[in-house]
């Protein structure tokens, strides 16, 4: 199964893409799911040491299981206002 | 109500729309960009965000903030893309019928906002350098 | 902007007369009048006060604020006579770099404003019924 | 030499006018201003219980002197904002 993580801010800048698709054989966790990005973008490596991650708008623990139909984000250290 | 614009925040509108007559206190904040912080010079802020998921948390925020004061009205905006010096990227309104409740809420709805909702902004320096801010620490911000 | 006026009074230029691009955070204080207190229904507020000496506190308040917060602009506008339900009677507004100090500031000059400015108001009920306001103890008014 | 007073509020209501004139062989405390205030008008004394007086703006000790350039005021507690 195909997932897509959508990229922000400094993140977005550093792998130059609004988002990239993994693949996985199972519905991967959210730590498989950081385990795979540092492997595919390795330069993202250092700002995931501090970004969250986000399932269907929501902040997610990293053993959240993922199915094909959820919107992943990496949600990098916020800063609005 | 509860937006993300790309455009200038009309700020009445966001006054009118916690107006009511069982008000006795409005506080409204504002976040502007400023231009000096800590001695370096700012032209304009760039702000993005995680759309979906900033409309949602910041709905999230007003219910939360209903839970916890007896709020009339509630108004969150936030601004998107440009935002040159001087002008508002975030407005937050509070109406309550006494005024201590008003203080709280906005404050703690500007406070949970900047820790929790999907914004980013990218100081863009008089210098020509830019950089996107990733707080990871409590420093404080406007 | 230090004023006392008779007539409905301008939000916006209140905002503008604070807006500074040495400004991170504004905060604006609405005092309203409310339908009901206690359970009695107000149909319109009056208020008059001792107009040299009412100035000349906003102005001091202003003033002993801005020795207590980094403050870049400050309003103090407070309406005289009749001030309808859903109507203002008087706004605040604080900006400085920071946030905090903009809640801190605007809360301090309402509260103290409250306690210590020749305003009076008169309640004037759904049942005929007037009464001017002197408290006489802590209460609560919004 | 004479002192006026400045009335506001509910203690104008009461004694129906906006101001009161005392007249005093020198000037006087503000103590004996109170005092001739109650004497001239008792039906303040109640609400004069709670009220200050203002002299020139500001709020005035019972031991201050008034002079004839004065300008008094009996402030009810105020309830604005």
């Amino acid at each position: 199964m195909k997932i897509r993580v959508m990229l922000f801010a400094v993140a977005k800048q550093i792998a130059g893409a609004p988002e990239i698709e993994l693949e996985f054989a199972a519905g991967p966790t959210v730590a498989e799911v950081r385990k795979a990005l540092i492997q595919l973008c390795p330069d993202l490596a250092d700002v995931m040491a501090c970004c969250m991650f986000a399932v269907n708008n929501e902040y997610a623990s990293m053993d959240q299981v993922i199915s094909d139909d959820c919107e992943v984000g990496l949600i990098p250290p916020v800063s609005g206002g | 109500m509860f937006e993300i614009v790309d455009q200038p925040i009309d700020v009445p509108s966001v006054l009118r729309s916690v107006a009511a007559h069982s008000t006795g206190a409005t506080v409204l904040f504002l976040g502007t960009t400023r231009q000096f912080t800590y001695g370096k010079e700012t032209i304009q802020l760039e702000y993005e965000c995680y759309h979906a998921m900033a409309l949602q948390k910041m709905q999230a925020l007003g219910q939360r903030a209903l839970e916890k004061w007896p709020i009339e009205g509630c108004a969150i905006v936030h601004r998107i893309g440009l935002v040159p010096v001087g002008e508002t990227s975030v407005a937050i309104a509070v109406s309550t019928p006494h005024r201590v409740a008003a203080f709280e809420a906005a404050e703690w709805i500007i406070d949970t906002l900047k820790r929790e909702v999907p914004f980013w902004k990218k100081e863009m320096y008089a210098d020509g350098q830019q950089e996107w801010i990733h707080p990871t620490d409590n420093s404080p911000t406007p």
